[in-house]
């Protein structure tokens, strides 16, 4: 263990001289996450212009091996072709593990914001609140919440954003509250301001980025929980091209083309990391502190 | 010299304010500010000086007792009203790193405030300029972020922005505590001569003895969340009548002086002692100091003192320490080497 | 309520009283003349980016029993000094220079010979107490852990009893209770007390105090200065304060050496220091000091900001500030010149040399 | 500590009340008419009527909710619409079930995340410190339905090593050696996400605690790296808790998709075939039940963090 001493506390020493922070950077990881992630958004915008109808099979040439001629990726059950279905699926897949974590961003920032800047009772009756939701475990939540609503896609974006609301709205909040008692916050309540523009001018551009950092990470987790919720028969239904649905559909030929469930699966694990990966490499560039996975 | 005047422009009587946990931070605190002059209010942590100054500030509303401005009672008014007024009362915070929004640069720091009161958006950078100019700062340190400034640098910052909207008076709360030596002096000089030039009164909040008897005209000593003493800042150095005065001003390093030390800490300020909850500590205490907490007593003009022995011709406090006779800082040569001088 | 008030808590301490065994002090022989002597310490922090030299060739000796300040503004080393002693920094800093004591240089010490030291012959009191402990453990078992690490005590009971009496040597009157309770429970001073009677638990040589007081309120900073000066003359413990206090380092007394950017730039006895500084540093930092005798607005402050960590400047790093700078100034690093008996200043403009002095030459060559 | 206990509980029971307020509402605002499905097309308005008042369903919403947390207290989650049967003893089984694949999942969870957090502390720059992020980040990201499908694939089936799915092996009539071969696989893939999650924590974690004063000051008092990292790794331990906790929590929910693949009789596959079959009291009683036993998680974490970390129980 020569290791401890490493560690042992790498004191630069407290310099109140002029601090001149080096410029921040994003490592190569992040990089390259961002390219990918510009490359899964291209596609979701581009992509169904590119490629054939995700929607035609031709049965006499269902199953088809990866690498097969006119079928990179092969066929599947119905003899559709999967390269087609995962380009056309992605701007699917995409949107919903997007939009609930747009949604969730918006509304959790308001809802944390609010508690942080009110007195005890307001900010006791939304944390408790949104405490009652954080006692769900949440896949359970969204998977009750969207077979209530019954199946499709928007249904399982609201079931989502619910279940995200709370986390996010955690973040946004423990963020204002180590603002409020902060020096300047002070000076800015001394000077008379109003609390919207306060809470606009002040707090918000301290607040969003360790939220939208939180968020870029979130939306991995979203893209899987989405496909998730379509596994399971509660987000798109069939025949349409959806990376969850498709990793439903071709379980029932996991002994015969082992393969073809693995493809849609890569995609959203591809789609999982790079958002994760460009969450860390945020994280380092808006200099926000810490871990910010709830 | 400023507009200083024997104008009362905030006064604060009876202020009471227990916190939620059962914290008696303030209790019964009554202080005025005159025009143009520097208060100064000393006092340990958790003596409660900064729950006054945000009380004074209207940030924090008293549970008992009334704040006037200029004659305006602060709690009877409404919020237009209030806004107007806060241009009138500014505030200077403690910290160099948090004074300032560490997401905003220096011009949008001012800009704020300007903004609030109604300052056109087309006058606002000129106004920026202007300020910065006169704490000493560039026009170039204006795009600035907090943590590319030094930390003096930064309460020049928090100074501009609390003269921007034209104050009568600053609340300066522990404003130069946080920074070096050689360049507290270059922002008490600022502040000194910002003063001369605007007329504007400080209520200079510190712990830092030193600092209070420079920059101030009369001094409040607080205590355990009560003003125990308040005298002209001269007056005060030279002959304290509290027995925590007292000890307090001994306490201070450098000074040369014998030390009084006292015993104990800080009683719980969520359960004081019976009486006068210095009476624990206090080396004169008689059995009459657990009964009630003594009002404030003038000793002479100008100069009150919350304590029995006030007023009575064998005052205790006279026997507790001869007063500070030896100069500050001019070291007593007979426990040094004979340094033979050198030229130069 | 009478016992409360009849006033036995406080006690005069007449200052000149406190050992201040400067030079020209007792008598004794060199081996016990220096418990400390520090040569040439350098500090450099070392990231995979840069390096970064915060000490600079410092230079100083402390006797036994004698009291050595640190003065010194926020980056000028001091701290760094102080800890660089301790090999505190592990492999995040590379540390040049000696650092003598009893004969052998800790900077080559190994490992476990340095742990023996570190806390035994030499012990640090840091500035912040409730920083300085462990969260979640009772004071008394972070007590008897050190006095059982360094072989003080070998029995868990004799530990346990030694450590209410060393809380009780610093001034705690309830040692019991304090000794099963836990860090957060106890007020700031009590805090400080318990670290200091962690470190004086192993009766050390030499005391390093890193800004002991700054976190403490002036009432209860006059307390743990005077337990300091108490517990000095009592245990004979050499005392490195570092602090940015001038008044601090004044009382206190004994032999200051001013920093500013890494190096000494003067060095003395405290009185002799304060009363007729010889470096425009020193001098520039003592006239602005806030006085009632200064009119309001008229303080002489030093003009710039000191400079930061890693950005000093070549030649005399005081000379961008200094009002007395020459054209020289700004091109050699002046040394530690000699210019009385136990004197030193970094300054040739402000003390030109003169040849009387050159016969015993300066300890900061 | 006894107070502090006395106060979690307090607070917990009207986060439990309001769980149940958001279960009854889901109920209440899901499509469908209940009463015309029950009735058939043959329904006139007055044996509508007469449904509707048997049933509670013409009183006002406030007292239906009372009528029915009264039931629910009490363990009456109804009667199955799929399988005609009281829900309650379905729903105590698989919740059973899937409390020990939570267990084996966590206890996986935790000693893979704290390793892994450990070795990515304090070696910084190793090669294992960088396989041990890279695992990290992508167990984190994984989608579970298809890692499990996987390992089904490739281990199962495949290669033979493990059973494909479901609990018990119907020949062999149970035992611990059989649960345990069927537990592997499927608490394997559920412990992915929050070993990743937790290893990144604890990561933070050890280096927040490396960090502190307190640590140098245990260096400066001569005590061995071993000793001071003792002291470090029992302050890690609150946060620990706090994340773990989390985390375990977390699983009791995400084991739907794991439950699903494996066929493994827990609460997650009762909920999925129900939602496939439409048994609304199934899921209502299922994620209730999943909630509360959420609850009574994060009061035992409240309860350990008070042991453990003096600072809290004031």
């Amino acid at each position: 263990m020569t290791a401890l001493t490493d560690v042992a506390p790498p004191r630069p020493p407290a310099a109140t001289g002029v601090t001149r922070r080096r410029r921040r950077r994003m490592s190569t990881t992040a990089r390259i996450a961002v390219v990918v992630v510009g490359l899964i958004v291209a596609v979701a915008v581009i992509g169904p212009f590119l490629v054939g109808d995700p929607n035609v099979g031709d049965t006499s040439r269902r199953l088809l091996a990866v690498g097969s001629p006119g079928h990179v990726f092969g066929t599947d059950g119905q003899g559709r072709d999967v390269l087609s279905r995962l380009v056309v699926g992605t701007r699917l897949s995409l949107l919903a593990g997007l939009v609930p974590v747009l949604f969730a961003a918006v509304l959790g920032t308001g809802l944390g914001m609010t508690a942080g800047l009110s007195g005890v009772w307001g900010h006791r009756t939304i944390m408790r609140t949104l405490d009652v939701f954080y006692a769900f475990p949440a896949v359970l939540l969204a998977i009750a919440i969207a077979a209530a609503l019954g199946s499709g896609v928007s249904n399982s974006i609201i079931a989502l954003a619910v279940i995200l609301v709370p986390p996010v709205a955690r973040v946004a909040e423990t963020e204002t509250r180590r603002l409020v008692d902060l020096d300047y916050m002070e000076a800015a309540r001394a000077s008379g301001a109003s609390r919207g523009s306060i809470a606009l001018r002040q707090v918000l551009p301290n607040v969003a980025p360790p939220v939208v950092v939180y968020c870029t990470a979130l939306i991995g987790l979203s893209i899987v929980y989405a496909a998730g919720l379509s596994f399971l028969g509660l987000g798109v239904s069939p025949p349409t091209a959806e990376w969850g649905l498709m990793v439903s559909d071709h379980t029932q030929y996991i002994y015969s083309a082992p393969f073809l469930a693995a493809i849609p699966a890569l995609a959203i694990l591809i789609a999982s990391v790079a958002f994760n990966v460009l969450g860390d490499g945020l994280r380092d560039l808006l200099d926000v502190r810490g871990e910010v996975r709830a | 010299m400023g507009a200083r005047s024997n104008e009362i422009l905030l006064e604060a009587t009876g202020l009471t304010k227990t916190f939620g946990n059962g914290v008696r931070a303030v209790s019964d605190v009554s202080l005025s500010v005159r025009r143009g002059e520097t208060l100064g209010v000393v006092g340990e942590s958790g003596c409660g000086k900064s729950t006054t100054g945000k009380m004074l500030l209207g940030l924090l509303a008293p549970d008992e007792g009334e704040i006037t401005f200029d004659g305006w009672p602060l709690a009877k008014m409404r919020r237009p009203e209030l806004r107007a007024l806060r241009a009138r009362l500014q505030v200077v915070p403690q910290n160099p790193q948090t004074s300032l929004n560490p997401r905003l640069t220096v011009r949008a720091s001012i800009e704020f405030n300007l903004r609030v009161h109604g300052v056109p958006r087309g006058e606002r950078g000129e106004r920026v300029l202007g300020l910065l100019d006169r704490v000493g700062l560039t026009a170039a340190q204006s795009e600035r972020f907090p943590h590319e400034l030094s930390g003096g640098q930064l309460q020049r910052v928090a100074i501009a922005r609390a003269l921007s909207t034209s104050p009568e008076l600053v609340v300066c709360d522990e404003a130069v505590s946080a920074l070096d030596k050689s360049v507290q002096a270059q922002v008490l000089n600022l502040l000194a001569d910002l003063q001369r030039e605007t007329g504007v009164a400080f209520l200079f909040i510190s712990h830092d003895l030193a600092v209070v008897e420079h920059i101030s005209d009369r001094v409040a000593v607080m205590y355990l969340g009560r003003v125990v003493e308040l005298a002209p800042a001269r007056q005060l150095w030279a002959e304290p009548q509290h027995p925590y005065t007292v000890a307090l001003l001994s306490a201070t390093p450098g000074r040369g002086q014998e030390r009084i030390v006292l015993s104990g800490e800080l009683p719980n300020p969520a359960a004081p002692p019976s009486g006068c909850g210095f009476r624990t500590r206090c080396p004169i205490a008689e059995d009459v100091c657990a009964t009630d907490w003594p009002a404030l007593a003038d000793a002479a003009p100008g100069h009150t003192a919350a304590c029995v022995h006030v007023g009575r011709p064998d005052h205790a406090v006279a026997q507790m320490l001869p007063p500070p006779t030896v100069p500050p800082r001019a070291a007593p040569a007979d426990t040094a080497d004979p340094a033979p001088s050198v030229p130069g | 309520m009478s016992e409360l008030a009849s006033g036995t808590g406080t006690m005069v301490t007449p200052r000149a009283e406190r050992p201040e065994a400067g030079p020209g002090g007792a008598a004794a022989t060199p081996a016990e003349m220096a418990p400390l002597e520090v040569t040439d310490l350098r500090t450099t922090f070392v990231s995979r980016t840069r390096r970064t030299e915060v000490v600079r060739g410092v230079s100083f000796t402390l006797r036994r029993g004698e009291t050595m300040m640190l003065l010194g503004e926020s980056g000028s080393g001091k701290s760094v000094t102080a800890r660089s002693i301790m090999r505190l920094y592990g492999s995040s800093a590379e540390i040049g220079g000696q650092v003598k004591l009893g004969g052998r240089d800790l900077l080559d010490l190994p490992e476990a010979e340095l742990r023996s030291v570190r806390g035994g012959q030499v012990a640090l009191i840091p500035q912040d107490p409730t920083g300085a402990l462990d969260p979640l453990r009772r004071i008394g078992s972070q007590l008897t852990e050190v006095l059982r690490v360094h072989g003080i005590e070998h029995t868990r009971r004799a530990a346990r009893a030694r450590a209410e009496e060393l809380l009780r040597t610093v001034g705690i009157p309830d040692p019991a209770r304090v000794a099963t309770s836990f860090p957060h429970e106890l007020s700031g001073g009590m805090r400080q007390r318990a670290v200091i009677a962690l470190a004086v638990s192993c009766d050390p040589q030499v005391l390093i105090a890193d800004e002991p007081t700054t976190a403490l309120d002036v009432t209860v900073q006059a307390q743990i200065l005077e337990l300091l000066a108490d517990l000095q003359h009592r245990l004979g413990t050499a005392v490195l304060m570092v602090t940015h206090d001038v008044g601090v380092a004044g009382d206190f007394g004994g032999r200051i050496g001013v920093m500013y950017a890494g190096k000494l730039v003067e060095e003395g006895p405290a009185a002799d220091v304060l009363s007729a500084p010889r470096h425009p540093y020193t001098k520039g930092l003592l006239e602005s000091l806030p006085t009632p005798e200064v009119e309001r607005g008229r303080l002489r402050s030093i003009v710039g900001s000191p400079p930061g960590v890693g950005e000093f400047p070549d030649g005399c790093v005081f000379a961008p500030r200094c009002p007395q700078a020459v054209a020289s100034c700004h091109e050699s690093d002046p040394p530690l010149l000699r210019i009385a008996p136990g004197r030193g200043a970094a300054c040739p403009v402000a003390n030109p040399p003169r040849p009387v002095d050159s016969a015993e030459p300066g300890r900061a060559a | 500590m006894l107070g502090y206990i006395g106060k979690r509980l307090a607070m917990a029971i009207p986060i439990l009340l309001g769980v149940s307020l958001v279960i009854f509402i889901t109920i209440k605002i899901i499509p469908g008419d209940p009463i015309a499905s029950l009735l058939g097309p043959t329904g006139t308005p007055e044996s509508r009527a007469a449904l509707e008042s048997r049933m509670g369903l013409d009183r006002p919403l406030p007292v239906q909710y009372v009528a029915w947390l009264s039931h629910t207290v009490v363990g009456d989650f109804g009667t199955s619409i799929a399988r005609r049967t009281d829900v309650a003893p379905m729903v105590l089984d698989a919740l059973g079930n899937t409390l020990i694949l939570t267990a084996a999942a966590a206890v996986l969870a935790i000693v893979l995340g704290v390793g892994i957090g450990v070795l990515t502390a304090l070696r910084r720059n190793s090669l294992a410190a960088r396989l041990g992020n890279a695992f990290a980040l992508f167990s984190i990201s994984v989608p579970q339905y298809s890692v499990g499908l996987l390992l089904i694939i490739y281990l199962a089936a495949g290669a033979g090593l493990f059973p494909v799915s479901g609990m018990y092996n119907p020949s062999s009539g149970g035992g611990v050696v059989d649960l345990f071969n069927h537990l592997i696989l499927p608490a394997a893939t559920a412990a992915l996400v929050p070993a990743g999650i937790i290893a990144r924590m604890f990561r933070s974690a050890v280096l927040d605690v490396m960090s502190q004063d307190f640590i140098e000051a245990l260096h400066s008092r001569g005590l061995s790296r071993r000793r001071v990292m003792a002291h470090a790794f029992h302050n890690t331990v609150p946060s620990l808790l706090t994340v773990a906790g989390l985390q375990i929590g977390n699983l009791l929910g995400g084991v739907v998709f794991v439950e699903a693949v494996f066929a493994w009789p827990g609460i997650g596959l009762l909920v999925y075939q129900s939602i496939t079959q439409r048994d609304l009291p199934v899921i209502q009683a299922g994620v209730l039940v999943s909630a509360f036993a959420f609850v009574m998680l994060n009061l035992l974490v409240d309860a350990l963090h008070g042991l453990v970390d003096p600072r809290v129980r004031t």
